[in-house]
């Protein structure tokens, strides 16, 4: 094969294994980045694709196998180590200090120097080249907190980008981004091709990878399942490999929703964020949202859910109408939200699975005011089993794969059936097995009468599951669009400004 | 003595005080002797408390000497550190009256220094204690933190006294930090090691009681328990036999006697002592119903 | 490990063999490590160490294991162990608070000031005692929610106010003469056992109830772990905050009681000793100052760790100036010890 | 709003009003309220209060405002400023340092030691001092990094031996009689600035320098900030901390160094009290406890507002039982203070 290189060509690992309290979660793994090639990495949530990413740039040490670059021993006992050697991974969580500023984010660890001191001025110039040949336009000098989401994963690749690399690993970079950012980051990994670097590209985005790799190796249970010597494969053949059986992958036409309003909202507006929104939702209706990234959609179902305020509008639930000041005067009304960021606003990291589905349900899960262990269990098992969610039970959740991740949070808002069911990006990071698991628990919600609202950037994901679509841009309501009428093209126009080109997207 | 630098402006009416602290009794009472005497001669004064931190206690006398105070009444912290505190009053020319502590050093000057002998105070009261022992047996020593001067004067007193009584056995010194609760806990711990333990020598009297205390706790009656101090609290436990002894000062009369000198400092001519020792008094259960607090620590002791 | 040969695989080119579809399903052998795991973790804190200390003291000193000293040490840590279950809580919501001492100090002060200077009676002066402790606990509140000051700082002011005000109510006397049944209380025992270890019991059991099995008490560590997280899922964030620094004020001025009732005397000074004591005794109890984490059980230990050393370093006569500095090296072997024993158990590196 | 989309800022007018899309979209409205902010971001800490106590004092004190006085506070901060530029440091990567106190008391000792019981030429005690105070924060160094405990429980040890050794070293005896030059120091003005300020201005020059523009310095944020992130990013963690303890430690040993030729006299006592100032000057001066922020300028001005309190709470002769009382109020308000003002300047809600 192609990919499997003249001895000694680019880094070569292999038989990577690596092994957690006992279980293997990387099992003799062989993986080469050959100069000038993309190799396109898949598999489920937790096949151990980050884990292989980790051992080859140093941060996480293998239990057994060995890594070559040129045919020189390869042993990255640190990222350091692995940096010094061209050796770059964007990671999948984003990883910002937020007391630092953009520019000093991408130079982070290797600050240029002029004369004895960091040399800010070229600092900030070179950081500002680099985010411009990612096409943004945040400012150098400004501080990591002030910036989205998408904002921060363009500047851990523009991160990764300055240091001129040989070998770059990107783990899932267009999980955070809207569809202009991932087309932005397609031309820098062509760039780096062009420039003779080996690249690993990972993402639970089929269509991204056929198109991308030059070749593509399937992971599965952290055992190597499949390996292509082309980028052209078919979809069902990488989702078999994936899965280890066929999946449909597609949307049939969600049942008929009902005709109570569970949820009218008039005049919704929150000073500087947002204004004029008005949609009602009814009993098993999904409405999606859509729009491009900072269009205010997040911050409109933020507000919903009672994590800010809402400075104008009215918010009416079951005919009733209902002040929310705060999440809990949300919940108490009904109203769940699974919020966009996992790590900041979902879930507590350091505790395990249990423990973060039944956060918010304490009281209920308690008898006579005490909470039992076996309630809590029994609420675990209950969803393990219809989320499958996969993982040790009593591992902090910050070790679980982005999946599981997405699925406990989801739980968490299950626990107690709400009203209206608020998702933003509910599967940001998710493999195609657990994204059909995902959509099938909120299409059973619907039937069993929730109002369900989906926020997603994935335009796909919100035309498949929604019976109606509100389009918003610019923090302002552009139109709501049927399931029938709600084509991408449709969708698009509204989303974007007049003037803008569209050609990016 | 100290008047070329002439800092001080001729005519002040004002007093300052740098005074260690104002948490124990004794430098309470010392400050209420001040005010009371400032107050009959119609003087401001004008005081000032370290919390017992040496470096701030200069800095204190800096801000007097900054509010051109014409005499200073300086009660240190420590003793070996106090010569930067009347340093800096000689350099403003200001004279200084040592009360309680006096710098150890040769190169500053006071005008006179007011004081307990705590050395001698210190061995007496264990002097009485052994002979309450009948010259033989095992103590216990509480000292105060360690490393202070009023802790190393007493430590060498006791010492000096069971020099001269070889049947005596301090079998452990611990320090309680002047703190009674402290005293109780270690003495408790005291006691279960030292089964025979005869005597407890607090080197205050808050920790002489605490001491005191623990020891009938346990059940352990005919006991000795002294120390220093002579706090009001202490007379009513000597009247009530839950301790036996305490050297009482007299920090009232000496704070009022500190700010009559420093008038007649003020107001020139004065030809005053180097040294004023004050007795402190033994107060034992024999003598204490013919002593009233009152004399020692001031009006405000009448109010235990 | 079905695909061992990874350039058969290679080879293979397509899609993999059944047998590897079937290598899915969690091996059995999964489990094992785990609940050793799980039973490592629920060890609190330094146990280890604390067990070999009490050996070895039991060892060095014939006193030490004597039932008498061991109540002695009961009735030595009562008043530092019932802060430190107040100090968890605040450290566990990721504060910390630095005015327990003082208002130890303030609330005794209160106390014996109302009963012995204005004649009250002395059960309302205790009760106000007891409030007023509660009351520089919502003010530390407070000023942590309302205006958002970090918690070092506002306790840090109102430590500093507290320990002023204890002496200045009374010019620095302390207050005797409390009544019997107060005195006698620290004094007496039931079943053998102090009433001042009963209360402690009793506190340490009432604080584990609720931080284990009340939803309000649970709540705390999602605070600490996440402040936004918890937000977010309807704690009501604020209103826990203030009952924790509240409920923290009442405990120390409840270890105020319980050292006036001992020596029967309020003291401006007392408790100034105690800060830091007690915030040793929760983080060696495997507290995190980060926040989120902590344990009654890991505390009593840590309560324990420190009482039994401070008594033995007694026993044995260690010279005083020496003390501070076998605590000093005891402290870090302890919490290095116990680490080496949870790595070894949990299998980690 | 960060809009990421250059399209969606392209849209100069759509179908909203002017009015709103000019505030929602147009950078140039955007960037106002963020110069602003950034300009009261970069005001250090409670700078407001700090006037405010500066004009107030002023009013009140005829003494407060004479250069005589304002010389006087120099002084006084001088041993606590140094001080807390080490602790700044520490608290930045995230840490705590309890024993700067105790390593200044003990590394004083050393130097008295050497000097006047074993008679050792003075320069040399002097740098062998220093040597403690640097191994002293060392060994911090190592028990956080090597021995993975946390900092308060590492510093914590570290403090409670070395109070105890710097008694013990001399029997608790004070050391005096230091070299004439030695103890001129702290009372020598250069062109009319006492040396100690001198110095006191030089550490924190040459700390900006290093936190400010060196890439060794500048890693101590990213540290505190994001450990992981600094790790990933190839910084060396462990051994950037072990140089900010040890400079904690050195520092403190200067500071002990100004005490002991301010008072002709090394004392096992010094420095006992000023844990919290110094922590306190460096958490007023805006930095978190949380690790990741906290500037010089900022901690000067806490260093000031605490220095410049306590001198003044002295000219107004306050009672000194009350001292404490307003100086915990005034810290309270000035942290308030200055929040508001921020608040108002940024235009938070
Ligand atoms: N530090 C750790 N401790 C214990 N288990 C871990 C740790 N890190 C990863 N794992 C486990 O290893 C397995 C592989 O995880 P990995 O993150 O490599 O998956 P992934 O393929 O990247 O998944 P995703 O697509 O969700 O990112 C998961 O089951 C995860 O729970
Ligand atoms: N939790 C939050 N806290 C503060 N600001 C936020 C938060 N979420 C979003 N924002 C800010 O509000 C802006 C509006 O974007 P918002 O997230 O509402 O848009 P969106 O359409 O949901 O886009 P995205 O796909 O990025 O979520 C963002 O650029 C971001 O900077
Ligand atoms: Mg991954
Ligand atoms: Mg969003």
């Amino acid at each position: 094969m192609a990919a499997s290189p003249r001895t000694g060509a680019g880094l070569v690992c292999t038989g990577l294994t690596k092994q957690y309290g006992g279980v293997t979660v990387v099992n003799d793994i062989d993986i080469a980045l050959v100069p000038g090639r993309v190799v396109g990495l898949v598999g489920e949530n937790g096949a151990g694709k980050s884990t292989t990413s980790g051992m080859i740039a140093g941060l996480v040490q293998p239990d057994r196998g060995s890594m070559t670059i040129d045919g020189d021993p390869y042993e990255p006992r640190s990222p350091g180590d692995a940096l010094k050697a061209g050796v770059v991974l964007i990671h999948q969580e984003i990883r910002m200090v937020r007391e630092l500023t953009v520019a000093e984010n991408i130079f982070i660890g290797r600050l240029p120097m002029r004369g004895g001191r960091v040399d800010r001025a070229r600092m900030n110039e070179e950081a500002a080249d680099v985010l411009a040949r990612l096409g943004s336009r945040v400012d150098p000098r400004q501080r990591i907190d002030e910036l989205s989401i998408a904002a921060q994963q363009e500047i851990e690749i523009a991160r990764a980008l300055s240091r001129k690399p040989r070998f770059v690993i990107f783990d899932e970079p267009s999980a955070s981004l809207g569809k202009s950012e991932t087309a932005r980051v397609f031309d820098q990994i062509e760039a780096l091709k062009a420039g003779g670097a080996g690249i690993v590209y990972i993402s639970h985005r089929i269509e991204e990878i056929t198109r991308l790799s030059d070749a593509i190796v399937c992971l599965r249970d952290g055992h190597l399942a499949a390996r292509w010597d082309t980028g052209d494969v078919s979809r069902e053949a990488i989702v078999r490999a994936m899965v280890g059986r066929d999946f449909t992958y597609g949307h049939g036409t969600p049942p008929e929703a009902g005709n109570r309003t569970v949820i009218e909202v008039s005049g919704l507006g929150r000073t500087g964020a947002f204004e004029g929104i008005d949609f009602a939702v009814r009993a098993g209706e999904i409405l999606g949202v859509a729009g491009l990234v900072g269009a205010g959609r997040t911050e409109v179902v933020r507000t919903l859910a009672g994590a800010d305020r809402a400075t104008e509008g009215r918010i009416v639930v079951d005919g009733e109408d209902t002040v929310i000041r705060s999440p809990q005067d949300a919940i108490r009304a009904g109203i769940a939200m699974v919020p966009e960021d996992r790590k900041s606003q979902g879930l507590l990291l350091a505790r395990d699975s249990m423990d973060n589905m039944t956060l918010p349900w304490q009281r209920h899960l308690s008898r006579r005011g005490i909470v039992t262990r076996s309630a809590l269990t029994a609420t675990y098992r209950r969803f393990r089993e219809e989320l499958d969610i996969r993982g040790q039970a009593d591992v902090a959740v910050a070790h679980l794969s982005g999946g599981n991740q997405q699925k406990v949070l989801l739980a968490k808002w299950l626990v107690h059936q709400p009203k209206v069911l608020i998702l933003d990006e509910p599967t940001r990071g998710v493999d195609v097995g657990a994204k059909m698991t995902i959509y099938a628990a909120i299409r059973r919600l619907a039937e069993d009468g929730v109002a369900v609202i989906v926020v997603s950037s994935e335009l796909e994901e919100v035309l498949g599951l929604s019976h109606r679509v509100l389009v918003m841009a610019e923090g302002r309501p552009q139109g709501i669009l049927d399931r029938a009428d709600a084509t991408p093209e449709a969708v698009m126009r509204l989303a974007l400004p007049q003037h803008a080109d569209a050609t990016h997207i | 003595s100290t008047t070329d630098a002439g800092g001080a402006p001729t005519g002040s009416k004002t007093i300052g005080v740098s005074i260690a602290d104002q948490k124990s009794l004794f430098y309470i009472a010392a400050a209420d002797g001040m005010k009371a005497a400032a107050e009959e001669a119609g003087y401001t004064l004008v005081l000032e408390s370290a919390d017992n931190d040496a470096t701030r206690q200069v800095n204190q006398v800096q801000n007097l000497l900054t509010q051109q105070v014409g005499v200073l009444i300086y009660t240190p912290q420590d003793a070996t550190a106090a010569g930067a505190g009347v340093r800096l009053a000689n350099d403003a020319g200001v004279p200084v009256v040592a009360l309680d502590q006096k710098p150890e050093t040769d190169d500053v000057e006071i005008s006179t220094f007011i004081a307990t002998d705590s050395v001698k105070a210190a061995y007496d009261v264990c002097t009485w204690m052994f002979e309450q022992m009948g010259g033989e047996g095992d103590i216990a020593v509480l000292q105060g933190p360690l490393g202070a001067t009023a802790e190393l004067q007493r430590t060498e007193g006791c010492k000096k006294a069971l020099a001269e009584n070889p049947g005596i056995n301090a079998v452990q010194w611990e320090s309680a930090g002047w703190d009674e609760t402290q005293a109780f806990d270690t003495t408790q711990n005291i006691l279960t090691a030292h089964p025979e333990l005869k005597a407890v020598f607090g080197e205050s009297d808050a920790m002489a009681l605490g001491a005191a205390k623990a020891a009938q706790q346990a059940g352990r009656t005919g006991m000795v328990f002294a120390g220093i101090d002579g706090f009001p609290t202490m007379f009513t436990a000597i009247s009530d036999g839950l301790t036996q002894a305490t050297m009482a000062q007299q920090p009232y009369m000496m704070g009022k006697l500190a700010v009559e000198n420093a008038i007649q400092l003020l107001e020139g001519g004065a030809d005053l002592p180097q040294d004023q020792y004050q007795d402190a008094v033994l107060v034992t259960g024999d003598n204490v119903a013919e002593n009233d607090p009152t004399k020692f620590y001031g009006p405000e002791a009448a109010r235990n | 490990m079905t695909v061992s040969d990874p350039s058969t695989t290679a080879a293979g080119a397509t899609a993999a063999s059944p047998a590897t579809i079937a290598a899915r399903t969690v091996p059995a052998d999964r489990r094992e490590p785990r609940a050793w795991k799980k039973w490592a973790g629920r060890v609190p804190g330094p146990l280890v160490g604390l067990v070999v200390i009490f050996v070895l003291l039991s060892i060095l000193s014939p006193y030490f294991l004597t039932s008498r000293n061991l109540l002695n040490i009961v009735t030595q840590i009562s008043a530092v162990g019932i802060m430190s279950v107040g100090a968890l809580m605040v450290i566990i919501i990721g504060g910390i608070d630095l005015s327990v001492g003082a208002t130890l100090a303030l609330s005794s002060m209160v106390m014996g000031y109302l009963f012995s200077y204005s004649g009250m009676p002395f059960e309302l002066a205790l009760v106000l005692g007891l409030a007023v402790g509660a009351l520089i606990g919502l003010l530390n509140g407070i000023l942590v929610t309302v205006g958002r000051l970090q918690p070092f700082i506002a306790t840090l002011a109102t430590m500093s106010a507290a320990t002023g005000l204890a002496v200045f109510i009374t010019g620095g006397n302390t207050v005797n003469g409390f009544p019997e049944w107060f005195v006698s209380l620290t004094r007496l025992s039931i079943a053998g056992i102090p009433v001042q270890g009963l209360i402690l019991l009793a506190v340490f059991l009432l604080a584990a109830f609720w931080l284990r099995l009340r939803p309000g008490g649970r709540a705390l560590y999602a605070i600490g772990g996440n402040e936004e997280v918890a937000r977010l899922s309807g704690i009501p964030v604020r209103r826990t905050k203030l009952v924790v620094y509240t409920l923290a004020g009442l405990l120390a001025a409840l270890g105020g009681l319980l050292v006036t009732s001992r020596l029967d005397s309020a003291q401006p000074t007392a408790g100034a000793a105690d800060l830091l004591n007690v915030i040793a005794v929760v983080v060696i109890g495997g507290a995190s100052l980060a926040g989120g984490t902590g344990s009654l059980l890991g505390t009593f230990v840590g309560l324990l760790i420190i009482g039994v050393l401070n008594n033995g370093l007694s026993l044995l006569g260690v010279s005083p100036n020496l003390q501070p500095v076998v605590l000093g090296a005891v402290i870090v072997a302890a919490v290095l010890t116990d680490r080496q024993a949870r790595k070894a158990q949990s299998g980690e590196r």
